[in-house]
């Protein structure tokens, strides 16, 4: 591909708010700031990025419990972000989500979701809906590779395919659901194999490299929006952090984990970047700084917000 | 007024409002050329398509899921899950997404959509294909739940249930599909969370749900005949739930018996009860408040012992006379 | 194959009872001495039997909501069916179950299921239970093609594969769930290709041809026994009765049905059996004759018995 | 008495069966190395090993459905389901197979298992990971469920629940896992269906479950201090249900509070309620029996609204005081 500038500025850019994000909630919740669990993203920022650039703002995304990067790839105000993590009023969906089920209606993002493999049905509803409505929008549902043993999925991608639904469903395969490696969870090599099970197309991409990844979604997105049905992209990834905030990682090797750090996604694109010329070093630290301080902002936005009003604890079960 | 049967007045429902409101589609196993296992969609496709009239694989919880997304983003989707007891498949696309969906996103999204399912014992289809989970469902923040009684209420709350902006429960009963009754050739709605004083009376309050209508008014026809005035009310929705109308009559009666079919245990006899129990009603009982309900197994196949597992009209008839002695 | 004549006998009497058994049962049904629904099996005969002739008597199997002919191949006491069937005391569930959940837990037949796809993962945990127990037995699973799209079918095979436990599926796939063609419900010309997302073999074999689906059945049984995991075979075939008892039939044709009567697997069989000689046309004539006696028996004997005491209703729910 | 907490009786009670008994396994996602979401069996994969100790694909229908199976043919499976939200996806096999396949079978097979599952909000994870549905689980003849409170009542409940015979639901409370109190290092079992006082008190009776039960202690600890002596039966089991030890209380105090945490329509305490009013008890009430339970919304993630949707020590002592007026 040839590497357009202001689209790499874009996904360099997102990667390091994605990356910032984390690396302060991480930190809030170390210092006991926030309760909860949360499940960080770090090192998989380039399948959220990749496969996200390659949509419109108008098409809509289903995101999972490891949301955070797919929100800001979706062009979320962190700030709302920010202040929905911390459980604010002025938060997304004032405060009564949380990580887990961050949602940007406005934006396209129909949210986290707290069950894995939940949101893998609805993405149906959404193509199908789209496609009733006769609209030029399409879907992409994320999900895990542990999602991908619920059967929901095997359901879901059937009914996708049958109808043809402007659907991508992006796989987000990161080695393991929780302490449970894909070796032993599958019996297959690639996940997206099962694609065929479904007569769709399922490709396998590196999921650290947000040019391949952003490559692979747009030709599945182009699919899609054509009205030849969804494909199943499957980006091999890895989380750096613990599956959430009560992991021991026992079911892992320190040397596993520093061997994908070797593949980390944010400097090999910036390496790439550079190589080719599409920006200066001096450029990328600017855009590094830019993404340090919305986040610095956010985080000030989100604090200095006020909580829910107790006597609001009944609203929004109806519409 | 002209009469038709409860399935054709839902039959009714979904072609006016399809008609109507281009949102509305129907999704489900079977809805389609077959028009549904009990018939009540049939002949929809011819008129609307199979776009709209959309015929699913069996997956229940992607039928659930493929609703809630599509309500997501402003469709009306009417799906149907061919048995109650199937409804067990698709709980999370139900409970966590479709009920919940809203909430956690701090009231900005909406999921209007219908289930519509067949509850309910009497066919001799045994254990799998007769239940009711009204109960679960009214235990679920997020959603209505509609029982409707007759052809005229199914009719009203149905259309009431499409128009209505949150995911609906409603749940029909098979041996009410058959039945008949007068039932306006116009679009009206029922609001969800009016009951219905089915029958006047000031003995005692028979509280009934579901099939167990038809049954209490007989009762209540053959308890005239010795003296006994019983008043049938129907709460046709249980999420919301109309306690006024049921208090109001428990107040005027002082005697309450609570009749539905699902089994005793856990079930919504349990709820209306303690509402009438909270409410200023309680003063005013002469009697405990009493419920008949299925007896606690599964609907056994053999037809005697189907039928012995549900109330009957000789069941509340001597229910209403313990309670009055 | 060589043809091995007491199996043959066997498989041979074994699709004439299913045949008999069923048109006596439907004749019931019309003459309304039953109630409830049924499946019938008409037609299908032979994937029954030739799988479960794969089996040894000590060899378990998980039936479908049209089970008769599994529960007759798998050697049940057909007097007991018939009564259970009836709703008698005498049947093998107490009149409890009938056509829908009919077991034969001493035959080693878990029983029918009233639930599409509910039996699948039953069959993961039997065989679980085998292989931990360190025992030689095998469980064979049954389910419609309809069934093959239910989350069900995706998490128990799953499961059976990456735990190689000893499974057979057998998917009897009759072109139609209910009224959803398998061209409708499917993008993929055969649902054994299902099995290589889960990594076992996957075989499709005509499934009205008793010899072949015997020989696939034993090749997959094999395999199981051996500690070499599960197989997904489907068989091929037709029903050439309504769905139930509600069905129009107004989703196939006529044609359609009578072209598949000209595949009607018993009288296949018997003419390969006359033309190899493997029996005469006169013992072929016994053993139709002898399958109609065991029919006529067992509704006597089903007549004959007593309904269930009502004042043993509340039986059984608990051990 | 050795003191312990509620999370290492449960690991107690496993391992001591797990030993006793080759049929009993544990099979649930992350249950091995990872020990269980919560740390539960911790430790047991390294002394039985990973055939007994079985983790599985995120798959809660196959992990239900293959308990149910193994206990068909003579195993004791106790099956995990990480959080209770997550038994929506697990209900077929839970309610339509593991509960009825004796029933429909005419009694002729046993389904010996034993599903855990922590319930119960506090812990900030939202609507989806905070649900107590076993208001459900008491409508499905065939299931028993219990629901401890106590390091004590865990142990010897868990030991009595895998050596049943039927298939039990039980629920554990997140909040409850970190709580320590005295448990015997032997093995005992505590009968299904036998209620507990856990506080003798004459004023008034406070029927409470789970994490509840020390909620309510609590409570009435601060009542005593104003001259009100409360009584506190913690059920233990809900099916089968010990209405006897209830019953006898409410008689003794004429007054009764039951508080749950899970949403207040459709809840246990409406069944509990009115299992009182049909009873003997009716006659000796002194006031209307009352529900102080979560309120029917989902779990919000804001602490302070999370902490407002559930009973709490304060709302307790306010609901008795109301109901002492
Ligand atoms: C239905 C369901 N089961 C279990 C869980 C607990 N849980 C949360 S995340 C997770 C692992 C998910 O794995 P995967 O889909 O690969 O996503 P990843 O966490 O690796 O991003 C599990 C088991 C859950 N949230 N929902
Ligand atoms: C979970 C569930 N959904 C729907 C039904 C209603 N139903 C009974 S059989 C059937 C069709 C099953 O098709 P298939 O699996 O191909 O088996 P076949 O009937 O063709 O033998 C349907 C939809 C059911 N019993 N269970
Ligand atoms: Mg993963
Ligand atoms: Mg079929």
């Amino acid at each position: 591909m040839e590497l357009q500038r202001d689209l790499c500025v874009d996904m360099l850019s997102q990667m390091y708010k994605i990356r910032f994000f984390e690396q302060t909630v991480d930190d809030l919740f170390a210092r006991g700031l926030v309760h909860g669990t949360m499940h960080l993203s770090i090192g998989q920022e380039a399948s959220a990025v990749g496969s996200i650039s390659a949509l419109r703002v108008e098409d809509y995304i289903l995101s999972t419990h490891r949301g955070h990067g797919h929100c800001i790839a979706k062009g979320a105000d962190i700030k709302l972000m920010m202040a929905e993590f911390m459980g604010k009023e002025t938060g997304y969906c004032r405060g009564r989500g949380g990580s887990m089920h961050i949602a940007d209606i406005e934006g396209r993002n129909l949210g986290a979701n707290g069950v894995v493999g939940g949101g893998i049905p609805l993405a149906v509803g959404v193509g199908l809906s789209l496609k009733m409505q006769g609209r030029d929008e399409i879907v992409m549902g994320f999900f895990g590779d542990g999602a991908a043993n619920q059967g929901s999925f095997h359901e879901a991608l059937n009914m996708a395919a049958i109808w043809s639904l402007p659907v991508v469903y992006v796989c987000e395969n990161n080695q393991y659901g929780m302490s449970m490696s894909t070796r032993r969870a599958f019996k297959i090599e690639k996940m997206a194999q099962r694609a065929a099970s479904y007569g769709m197309p399922g490709v396998t991409v590196d999921g650290n490299d947000v040019v391949e990844v952003y490559e692979a979604a747009s030709e599945a997105v182009e699919r899609a929006r054509a009205g030849e049905g969804p494909t199943l992209l499957e980006c091999i990834t890895y989380r750096w952090k613990g599956h959430s905030k009560s992991d021991q990682e026992l079911y892992r090797t320190k040397d596993e984990i520093e061997s994908w750090k070797n593949k980390e996604p944010i400097r090999r694109f910036l390496e790439l970047l550079i190589t080719q010329r599409v920006i200066s070093e001096d450029e990328a630290r600017k855009i590094e700084e830019e993404a340090r301080r919305t986040i610095g902002e956010a985080l000030e936005y989100a604090r200095a917000s006020p909580e829910p009003e107790v006597d609001t604890i009944l609203e929004g079960v109806y519409a | 007024m002209r009469e038709i049967t409860y399935a054709e007045a839902i039959r009714e429902a979904l072609r006016q409002e399809m008609a109507r409101d281009d949102s509305v589609f129907l999704i489900g196993e079977d809805v389609g050329t077959y028009g549904g296992a009990f018939g009540v969609s049939y002949g929809l496709i011819d008129e609307f398509g199979e776009e709209r009239v959309r015929d699913t694989p069996i997956s229940e919880a992607g039928i659930m899921g493929a609703a809630t997304g599509a309500a997501l983003i402003g469709m009306r989707p009417v799906a149907e899950i061919m048995f109650m007891d199937f409804t067990t498949i698709a709980m999370d696309q139900l409970v966590n997404q479709a009920a919940k969906l809203r909430f956690m996103f701090g009231g900005k999204a909406k999921v209007p959509l219908v289930l519509r399912t067949p509850a309910g014992s009497g066919t001799g289809a045994a254990a799998h294909h007769s239940q009711s989970f009204e109960a679960w469902f009214i235990h679920v923040p997020g959603l209505k739940v509609v029982m409707p009684s007759t052809p005229y209420d199914v009719k009203g709350l149905l259309l009431a249930s499409i128009r209505d902006d949150n995911p609906v429960v409603f749940v029909e009963h098979k041996l009410l599909y058959k039945t008949r009754g007068p039932v306006p050739e116009e679009e009206y709605t029922i609001p969800l969370g009016v009951a219905d004083v089915k029958r006047p009376g000031k003995d005692v309050t028979i509280v009934a749900t579901s099939i167990m209508v038809p049954r209490a008014l007989e009762a209540a026809e053959a308890l005239a005949e010795e003296g006994i005035d019983a008043e049938v009310v129907d709460p046709r929705t249980l999420k919301p739930f109309d306690g006024e109308t049921v208090v109001t009559s428990v107040m005027k009666t002082g005697k309450v018996l609570i009749v539905h079919e699902a089994c005793k245990t856990g079930g919504v006899g349990a709820e209306i009860a303690s509402r009438i129990m909270e409410s200023e009603a309680f003063d005013y009982l002469e009697a405990p408040i009493t419920r008949l309900a299925g007896l606690d197994i599964p609907v056994p196949y053999n037809r005697t012992l189907e039928r012995h597992r549900v109330p009957q009209v000789e069941n509340i008839v001597a229910a209403v006379k313990d309670l009055l002695v």
